[in-house]
């Protein structure tokens, strides 16, 4: 792959699926912070797809045009974008897919969180609150993001995988909140009038965990349930932790700066490239004790 | 057509609630007191009050004949605009957009209203024009000092209540503008406009298009200090009586705007303009009706609440972000339709669009009674759009009609 | 001629959603006969012939055609039986051009459904020719005026060949000339033992064409009479119901000062061609001033200039008793005390969604309104006197307006222009496809109306009418003004030389 | 109005070929090579070319004086359809919808086919029936014969390219009928389509609308084994001459539909109904056309497009999925009204659809290149859209001469 080392410096693309989502604001942030650090040899070109994969394609296509000479990419799903990375690969440009991994396994890298694991975390955190592994008895309501896509059914599915091991426990609900703060309000604002005596609401983000508890709030249950959300952003679920009205919240980290470092030691041939190579983001549990560290990084 | 109109009449004026009717049955036979109970009436009241005040908008626009496909991002942009101006200090992208135009705008009302004063006392025309321009800048000026503070201390609810609906008005005139003196389909201006506003929703918020999260004390909750006034929240609560909840103050909002537009319509020239305009534009205008203000106007009051309902959204959900009203401008027209408003214009009433409002809600919030699937949700709406029109249309009547007719002509 | 009939309607019953409009109509003609059909507005002529095209479908009776049996269930099954109709609307379709609309829906195919093009526009040209109505047949209607569309419905009916020809008041928007034209090919379908449904209002063309008359009156079978013995005065009766003197009436009083003064009116389309040019004319107060020319001479362009009716841009200057007005837009002109009373009730006259009362009132809420606001009971009381004065038959002002016959809606628009008490009235082609009974009373009204000051200008298309009405006659030959006539030395020849366009 | 039809109808002739232009030089000034060169030109063409395709059929339903909402949800239904028939095994949701109907329309194509030509043989009616059914059960069979073992192996790529296109059909005639025997809205009808057919899409590909990957051997990606035969692949592929890739194959689908439907509008009687309907839907009606019939067709070939559509988008993004083409129904609306086909029906080409749906490619290839944000894009694409048809319908020039004439009259 030919670089651009005239100039001595390396022109990076990065196609995020889309910014509505704070959690991908905040990744473009530090992403765009990191970049800043070596400013004097990378340019990066920040694109945003208005969470559409055609777009996300038209991206990569550019960059190709382009001939930058790495790309990072947040794909919408697994597969859409596969065929364009696969098409960039051969043309000799590194790939790096960040946050949800493909179908198309011969990209140089993918840095991501494992979203299962994070659903375990949860599950198990739900379980200890209600009386740990074995003797763990009561209800609660599930709130999903949107279910077409993967994240939200590996947080399902992760969950499940503890709880569901839990003879006294009862998991309700399930229905699609598409991560959004007010449609996981109507859901709960419906749910908790059908179960009055639900212990833990379990929604796949925070946005919609705060949702239901503003439900709660209107109904005054908000003190005897108790909210688990996830993603752990700081002026978000970390807020709220602090402000006692989620439980807990579990990280989410954005794959950003480890991309544009692993990008850049690529260029260097500091790194070779072992195709299809994974590198997992450690979750974090974010309780009202160890909430503050989480906020001030 | 006209054959059966009477029938149809009646249909399309009772046709809504009945429809309502039937469904609140089935509300209570699926879910007994729980759907009932106060509290999710209000929930469902409250709900759909957001989401009816462009609806109310929308009625007008089509009653000209027309369709506005931008209110739904007019929502968004104004729950942009208001989140920040509670939200932020000094000036952002959102004050430096809302103010201009609000100020503008007061000054051009304060112009008209003097002007206006100034003619009946049968002054001369250059008179009146200056007395006008006096009047006006007196009106703005004395806005500036109101709200300027407010730019570094952040924003009251009463001024956002002001400044965001008039950013709305202002849009939409620009809508109905372009529509009369351009001379081209509504559906194609506003879908531009959709286009755009949502477009200028996410350049405002910033950062592509970031949410903006609205903080209160009470709440517990604060960033870096900043809060908004705890009168905001008010507009997402239920007024009680005796410590029981009785309405909840977004449903004064849409009660409100019924009631006025109903007045509108039915007592006032322009109402009939409106109704003339949809009926035949060519024979308004040769009737020396200004079809082209009314229009106009038309446009703006429905870009201004939408914009009243983006406030009214950041309150209920304590945020502001760019996707706040997507897809809202097609449950309005499925109610205003539902209602019994004719998309051809001319035809229909502002009362059948709040049951219209009113069978939606319902239906979503049995649906989520019953725990149904969003996608069976989806099928299911589809369905009944369909359905209440042609029922209203009279056409299973007719169907049967024919039917029978058949069979008879078969013996 | 007693033959064996060759179309035989019997007991013909027709409602529209529980209003009965046809009460037990029996129709016969035969074969090579033109049989007019005439009544006043609302009698069911066109109800009665819609339902032997096959346009409506619910009625109860029998159609029998060279005594065979016949339920038509729509418009095909009719042309195929060899009717077809001209209806009293123009439907065609504006896009498309003259021959595409002459065969629509039949087009000639080459093969596979291909039309063949070539065959279509000779076929076309062919008809087209024989009405004289000399425009390339690839135009599209939009670039028509009416007079001209009619001619093109005319070609559309000619080119079924049927046996059995209905003309729906085909004349009303045509010129003398042009009437001539339609009736020398009337004749030659008659030596071709066609059919001919004549319906008309206006006499002298039933005089001079029809063979028989059939006479409705309020969906009643008044009578059958032949044409060469049957007077004037009886049809109208027979129509009316009751006899008059009188028909014309002129009564005006006009006095010395200048109304209306229109100095050099000019306006072009925007490929600028002229639609009036130079038009330059006075009119006193209280006059009755007829404007004639054959169609497309401009004279609704002329009354829409002065009424600022639509964008072209216009030139010249107008005044009103001396003052200069704005034309620009109706709102303007008609507070300058203009009224337009339009050529197309239905297109730009009424709102049909409307009420007849809501119609009435919509160019002059002003004198309905209370405190701002809208009062039911002043708009019931006014609409009331009007109804009254002009006696507009109808059964609730609640009522749409399309429930009423053309003539009760071309008495409402009077009454909703004389709301706004102008000082000078438009009429533009009036008494279109207005009965008799109607016509007298709007001739009485626009006199009485004359001297009470008001300036009546009228244009039309019948020069009789124009004679007998109207103080001065100013002839209009393509968008100029190239005379205008004392009624003492107007007379039917001088108008139309004047008219005639310059070879 | 009329009167400035002739510079109005240049205007909207030529128009959208200037824009194309005049965009395209815009891309060369901008970008030079990289937006010149082949590789970025087949990108253009090879992505407008997928939602080029609904345009299409678009254009006949707007040249009708319809409008079809529902054209997005269809590419969705179908794109979920196709990537199930391709990748699962034995019956599946899927299955279960798309045969059963694909059957069907055998059957009755197979039975009209038949029936019309013994009626050609001029035979009894009664026979014609009896054959035609005969006919019709034959075809069908033999396709069952030909399909069913599909179930269980997974479907061919001509499979699909015949079976998903035929669902779109159905339900693109079902928009049809109920608009033409309802005598309601084409906008409501297809907005509950448009509803319905997203939430079916959800249902059949389960849990809530999962996405259904396609994975090919050649891309190096498997599935438990399960992949698509490579000949799919060759859909979203390039044709390439001596190695050159010359023409992407998804382009070939559009420009035969462009062809394709550009000859039934000229040649063929149909094309006259289309125009003669949206034209005048009385008059067209009393000349004895079945409009009924047209407006079912129209709408079926539009159903049809988007589905075919919705197979090309499972090859180009090797995934079938409830949201593929969400808000595709504004875009195709966009491109056929910059391609000067107005709303009102009777007016338009579908080479202006063509060349619509290439300006607004160009415009986002131009716009990417450029690094201009989304938002910033969103904003430019109302103002186009606006802006494209203020200019066809020539209103510019007329306030131009407007303002001048106000000049000259000052003086
Ligand atoms: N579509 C319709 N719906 C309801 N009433 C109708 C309809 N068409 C006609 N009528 C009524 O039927 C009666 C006869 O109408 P028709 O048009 O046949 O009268 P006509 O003799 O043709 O009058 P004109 O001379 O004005 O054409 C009228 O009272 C009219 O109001
Ligand atoms: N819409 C139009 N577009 C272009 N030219 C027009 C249009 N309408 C009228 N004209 C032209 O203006 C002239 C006058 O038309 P107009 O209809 O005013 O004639 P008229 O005397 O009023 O006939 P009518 O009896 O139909 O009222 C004609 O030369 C015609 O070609
Ligand atoms: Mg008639
Ligand atoms: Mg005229």
């Amino acid at each position: 792959c030919q670089k651009s080392t005239q100039s001595g410096r390396y022109v990076i693309g990065f196609s995020q699926v889309t910014v509505k989502e704070p959690w991908r604001v905040v990744f473009n942030e530090k992403l765009k912070a990191k970049a800043e650090e070596y400013k004097d040899k990378v340019d990066l070109i920040v694109l945003d797809a208005d969470d559409k994969t055609e777009n996300q394609v038209e991206h990569v296509k550019t960059f190709i045009a382009k001939r930058v000479d790495a790309i990072l990419i947040s794909p919408k799903e697994a597969s859409g974008c596969s065929k364009v990375i696969k098409e960039a690969t051969e043309a000799g440009i590194p790939v790096i897919v960040l946050d949800r991994d493909i179908t198309y396994k011969g990209y140089a890298v993918f840095i991501g969180a494992d979203n299962r694991v994070i659903g375990q975390a949860a599950g198990e955190y739900a379980v200890k609150l209600l009386g740990g592994p074995g003797n763990a008895s009561g209800k609660i309501y599930e709130i999903c993001g949107a279910l077409a896509s993967t994240p939200a059914q590996e947080r399902r599915q992760g969950f499940h995988d503890i709880v569901d091991r839990e003879s006294g426990i009862e998991i309700l609900g399930g229905l699609d909140g598409d991560w959004k703060l007010d449609q996981g309000k109507a859901i709960a604002q419906d749910a908790l009038q059908v179960h009055k005596d639900i212990d833990i609401i379990y929604a796949h983000n925070d946005p919609m965990a705060y949702g239901a508890y503003q439900a709660a709030r209107e109904l005054g249950l908000e003190k005897q349930i108790k909210f688990l959300g996830i993603d752990g952003l700081p002026h978000e679920g970390c807020m709220w932790v602090k402000n006692g009205i989620l439980t807990a919240t579990f990280l989410y980290p954005t794959p950003g700066e480890k991309g544009l470092e692993i990008a850049i030691e690529i260029l260097n041939g500091k790194r070779t490239i072992t195709p299809g190579e994974k590198i997992t983001l450690e979750t974090a549990t974010i309780t009202s004790e160890n909430v503050n560290e989480f906020i001030n990084e | 057509m006209a054959a059966n109109s009477h029938w149809r009449l009646l249909n399309q004026r009772l046709g809504p609630f009945l429809g309502l009717i039937v469904i609140f049955v089935i509300g209570i036979i699926l879910n007994g007191d729980t759907f009932l109970n106060i509290y999710n009436q209000l929930n469902v009241l409250g709900r759909v009050s957001i989401i009816a005040l462009p609806a109310v908008g929308m009625t007008l626009v089509i009653l000209t004949a027309g369709i506005d496909l931008s209110v739904g991002s007019m929502v968004s942009l104004a729950s942009v605009v208001c989140a920040m101006l509670l939200m932020e200090r000094d000036w952002t992208r959102a004050t430096s957009l809302a103010l201009p135009i609000y100020f503008v705008f007061i000054f051009i009302a304060g112009y008209y209203v003097v002007r206006k004063a100034t003619r009946r006392l049968d002054a001369k025309k250059s008179w009146s024009v200056i007395t006008g321009i006096a009047g006006g800048l007196i009106v703005a000026v004395t806005m500036v000092y109101w709200t300027y503070p407010q730019v570094s201390t952040g924003f009251g609810t009463l001024s956002v209540l002001i400044i965001v609906p008039v950013l709305g008005l202002f849009l939409g005139a620009l809508n109905g503008i372009i529509i009369a003196k351009g001379k081209i389909q509504p559906f194609i201006v506003t879908l531009g406009m959709m286009s755009s506003a949502v477009g200028l929703a996410k350049f405002i918020a910033g950062k592509g298009g970031q949410i903006h999260p609205i903080y209160f004390q009470s709440v517990g909750m604060t960033a870096g200090g900043k809060v908004a006034p705890e009168s905001f929240d008010v507009l997402s609560s239920k007024i009680s009586l005796f410590g029981v909840k009785l309405f909840p103050v977004a449903g004064l909002f849409f009660l409100c705007s019924v009631i006025i537009i109903y007045f509108v319509l039915t007592r006032l020239k322009f109402g009939r303009y409106v109704y003339a305009i949809g009926g035949n534009e060519e024979t308004a205008r040769l009737s020396g009706i200004n079809v082209d203000r009314v229009k106009t106007i038309v446009y703006a009051i429905a870009g201004g609440l939408s914009a009243l309902a983006g406030v009214l959204y950041c309150s209920a959900y304590t945020q502001g972000k760019a996707d706040a009203g997507i897809t809202w401008e097609l449950d309005a027209i499925a109610a205003v339709v539902i209602g019994g408003t004719s998309l051809m214009g001319g035809k229909g009433t502002v009362v059948g669009t709040m049951v219209g409002v009113l069978i939606l809600g319902y239906l979503g919030n049995i649906l989520n009674l019953q725990e149904v699937s969003s996608e069976v949700q989806d099928i299911l709406k589809g369905v009944i759009i369909v359905g209440a029109v042609l029922l209203q249309e009279g056409i299973f009547a007719r169907w049967m009609r024919a039917f029978l007719k058949k069979i008879k002509d078969e013996e | 001629m007693m033959e064996k009939p060759l179309l035989l309607m019997k007991q013909i019953n027709k409602d529209f959603s529980g209003v009965q409009v046809l009460y037990d109509v029996d129709f016969e003609m035969s074969a090579g006969e033109v049989m007019a059909l005439m009544g006043e507005n609302g009698a069911g002529k066109s109800t009665l012939m819609k339902i032997l095209a096959g346009v409506h479908t619910d009625w109860q009776g029998s159609i029998l055609i060279e005594g065979e049996k016949h339920r038509f269930k729509n418009t095909k099954d009719a042309e195929q039986a060899g009717i077809s109709i001209i209806y009293q609307e123009l439907n065609l379709v504006q896009e498309l051009s003259v021959a595409e609309n002459i065969f629509l829906g039949r087009e000639p195919a080459a093969f596979g459904g291909m039309i063949n093009y070539p065959k279509m526009n000779r076929m076309a040209h062919e008809i087209t020719d024989e009405l004289n109505l000399n425009v390339d047949v690839r135009t599209p209607i939009a670039q028509l005026r009416v007079g001209q569309q009619q001619l093109v419905e005319i070609a559309k009916a000619l080119s079924l060949n049927a046996r059995i020809l209905i003309m729906d008041e085909p004349s009303s928007a045509l010129s003398d000339t042009e009437t001539e034209i339609l009736f020398r090919v009337i004749r030659q379908l008659i030596r071709r033992n066609v059919a001919v449904i004549y319906i008309s209002h206006r006499m002298g063309e039933v005089f001079e064409i029809a063979d028989r008359v059939t006479v409705l009156r309020d969906g009643h079978l008044v009578g059958v009479r032949s044409a060469k013995e049957v007077q004037r005065q009886e049809l109208i009766s027979m129509m009316v119901g009751r006899d008059f003197d009188q028909f014309f009436v002129k009564e005006s009083a006009p006095q010395d000062e200048v109304a209306l003064e229109v100095n050099r009116l000019t306006r072009k389309t925007i490929d600028g061609k002229y639609l009036i040019k130079d038009v330059t004319f006075r009119v006193r107060k209280g006059e009755q001033f007829g404007i004639a020319g054959l169609l497309g001479a401009g004279r609704t362009e002329l009354l829409e200039a002065i009424f600022g009716a639509d964008f072209l841009q216009t030139s010249g200057e107008v005044k009103i008793n001396g003052q200069h007005i704005d034309y620009s837009s109706p709102e303007k002109t008609i507070l300058a005390g203009l009224s337009l009373i339009t050529e197309d009730r239905k297109g730009n006259g009424l709102v049909l969604g409307m009420s007849v009362e809501q119609n009435m009132t919509l160019a002059a809420l002003r004198e309905i309104v209370r405190y701002g606001m809208l009062s039911k009971s002043r708009e019931k009381s006014v609409t009331g006197r009007f109804t009254h004065r002009l006696s507009i038959n109808v059964s609730d002002m609640k009522n749409p307006i399309e429930t009423l016959s053309g003539g009760n809606q071309q008495k409402v628009l009077l009454a909703k222009w004389l709301l706004t008490n102008p000082r000078i009235l438009l009429l533009d082609e009036p008494t279109r496809g207005i009965d008799v009974g109607a016509k007298h009373e709007i001739y009485e009204l626009l006199s009485e109306l004359s001297k009470q000051g008001i300036t009546i200008i009228i244009v039309s298309s019948e020069l009789t009418e124009l004679l007998s009405i109207c103080d001065r006659i100013m002839v209009m030959r393509e968008g100029t003004v190239s005379a205008i006539l004392e009624h003492e030395e107007a007379s039917q020849e001088k108008i139309m030389d004047a008219a005639a366009p310059l070879a």
